[in-house]
């Protein structure tokens, strides 16, 4: 126990959040000393955070996902062992080391949740969006799924879905193969690749026909 | 540990939403955190004691702490507890770069050291591991309860599901054990299940909504329904 | 409601660091907040109104608060959704005290009513009630579970308990049912057991400590083992 | 979520915790509009506050206690109903409407804790402390009260001594009737109440022998 100003008991000393100035710095002294120490420098951290904002993303899962769509037997493949069905497409690496894909259908709709912390299938989906990795949504994804999609997503999901809600809480990374949307049958995997969000693989989207 | 991150099934946490955009990273100190995961496992931690570190935050730390400043705590505390780096040389930077917030870091870098961090990130670090138990204890289709554990340390056995029934629906290879892991005392490699669980057996037959949860989970944390 | 406020056998929350001597009220807001119990209860709210309010305080709000900054939320936001107050009255006056904090209260008041407040705490509000139900469903010595329950609203029965056997060692009368009550859908009186669960039960055989815990338990929370 | 000013977001928008003179101030609010309404006053108030400051407090649980130990029938009527014996002392009143009293001995300690919230028995302990009351003591008594007793309390018990934690989660409201020390045989009533803390009848004290 502290005391505040009026001199009221405060379980908890200090202020929050902490300041913007001082987690900066903070990073910066913690960096600068692993640079002393020869474990990092300027250069590893621009390679490192260039991989993930300009090729790691997505745009790498639907790819794979517009493959599965357009070609069966690479479809069962992935359903069978995505690791390795993405390595053929040179996709894969860290926190996707060994991947799951679970498909939606007309009947079961899937979608993933890091109850614990914010696990997440990086090679195909990039880094996780904030609210992933947020407490509101990891609280309430496993308790009241069907709610969180319709009113935080707007995914109004049939009653008779069966949704079935995949808590990454190993080192096994889902992620979901959405349907794919009527109206698209003449699309090349290439058209195809631009449908498919990154919600839609998370299962908080559907993948919508194009207009 | 019963901590705050254990969050599965907590109410009274507002709304999830979620924007229509937003960067990888929204500004230099998050880029910098992210960067710094390979230093820290090569400075001898791993990614169990990352995760710890994250769970020791004060609940209110935790609430209210952005997502890479849990980065940057986990990485200070587990850093100075094991002396790679101490308390005192951080506040002295931090200091500095507080009265100095736009001064760069020391400049340069070594590519091959670059290019090495690059190729982790491609090739991955995989936990899965060959276990000498060869002979799974439960199968798909068997009813498994998971054990009423509650660990003081690190556990991936979450509250919601203890004490609760499944069905096996995979077994996988073994994992590195986390509960071990995180403590440094040994890899324990264990054979990872998934496990279907009804929405009415985590929740009650009153909760609002019916669905599957579908929960991975260790051997050790398992025993036979 | 799974909320912050449900604590038992949480961890990360620090040392408990008990003062060695501390006033009864440590300033003037915590007697003014206290003293508004009787008022707030006579304006239409209840004590699981009360409750329930501080319940749904933010996580962060609860656990960076002072004691009875929880009372004046509840207060507030009960008050407000029974339509004695409104937020734009309680946001002018807000304002006015910050520009005027030293201006005194309304001067005043009335002999007889303040006399009877306090005959209202030296006689208490029981919300011990003649039940209907003259047979208990449980007897001293019974084996009974606690429900797997998890209301939305407030209910008194804690998530540590849920899923747990203990055994019934007192059977009490009626009392007003906390889970209806705070939603004023009725005071629903119902027997409260006292239930002893052995340590091992709640937290394992793992837990470090051995010992018991005694809880007491509406009857619609039990069922038999 | 919302944003910080490094544009970071962050689950939760404001400061914690709140100004003194912001809570200050709507104390002051609601107290005023509660006024207009006639349902309390400054005379009310101060009556109110005065009674817990000046009246009700561990000094009535300790008159109890003492005659408890000096008067074997008082003890058993006690043990039998707590409201009623203490009733005969004029002790009674809010939050202590259905008091039970839990004896302590050589081979059991008990000690009190509400983990919901903060239930106590006013009209014998008066006003709870503000670590009862605190997150800290809430979370850790009903899982590892030895540790807690003997790191935050000092009272070191056997390890033989059985250890019962009443968790006030109804309206019963639980206090304990602390072991007599040795040492006290010739002390009068009265002298044996200055003897009685108020921690030793939550149960996280024990009542020394005289020095």
């Amino acid at each position: 126990m502290t005391t505040t100003e009026s001199g009221s008991p405060a379980p908890v000393s200090g202020t929050f959040p902490v300041t913007d100035e001082e987690i900066a710095a903070r990073v910066k002294a913690l960096e600068s000393l692993l640079i002393d120490k020869g474990v990092t420098s300027e250069l590893a951290v621009d390679k490192i955070a260039e991989m993930y904002e300009r090729e790691v993303g997505p745009h790498l899962g639907a790819a794979v996902v517009a493959r599965a769509w357009t070609d069966p037997e690479f479809k069962q493949r992935l359903l069978d062992d995505a690791t390795e069905a993405c390595r053929e497409m040179g996709i894969g690496g860290m926190q996707g080391e060994d991947m799951v894909v679970i498909e939606n259908t007309g009947d079961v709709h899937n979608a993933i949740v890091c109850t614990l912390c914010s696990c997440y299938p990086w090679p195909t989906l990039g880094l996780p969006p904030n609210w992933y990795k947020a407490p509101a949504y990891r609280a309430r994804m496993v308790k009241e799924p069907r709610t969180v999609l319709r009113e935080e997503f707007g995914v109004d999901l049939p009653e008779q879905t069966e949704i079935r809600i995949w808590d990454t809480s190993a080192e096994v990374r889902y992620w979901v193969l959405p349907q794919r949307p009527p109206g698209t049958e003449d699309m090349t995997e290439e058209q195809l690749r631009e449908l498919v969000s990154r919600d839609s693989m998370i299962g908080v989207g559907l993948v919508a026909a194009p207009a | 540990m019963n901590g705050v991150h254990d969050l599965g099934g907590m109410e009274g946490l507002g709304a999830v939403d979620p924007p229509a955009q937003e960067p990888v990273f929204y500004n230099d100190w998050e880029r910098r955190t992210f960067a710094m995961f390979i230093p820290f496992v090569l400075s001898g931690a791993n990614l169990d004691m990352f995760r710890h570190g994250i769970e020791r935050l004060h609940p209110v730390q935790y609430l209210t702490g952005r997502y890479y400043e849990h980065w940057l705590h986990t990485f200070e505390s587990n850093l100075v507890a094991k002396g790679v780096i101490s308390e005192e040389e951080l506040e002295q930077r931090t200091q500095h770069y507080l009265e100095h917030p736009d001064e760069a870091m020391p400049d340069g870098g070594d590519a091959d050291q670059a290019e090495h961090y690059l190729k982790i990130y491609e090739a991955g670090a995989s936990t899965r591991r060959e276990t000498s138990n060869e002979t799974p204890a439960f199968g798909v289709g068997d009813r498994v309860r998971v054990k009423n554990i509650h660990p003081s340390g690190h556990t991936r056995c979450a509250r919601y599901v203890r004490g609760k029934e499944g069905v096996v629906t995979e077994v996988y290879d073994a994992f590195v054990f986390p509960d071990t892991n995180s403590k440094e005392q040994g890899e324990d490699p264990a054979r990872v299940y998934n496990v279907e669980f009804d929405s009415t057996e985590l929740w009650g037959s009153g909760n609002a909504e019916r669905h599957k949860v579908l929960f991975d989970l260790w051997e050790p944390y398992l025993e036979a329904a």
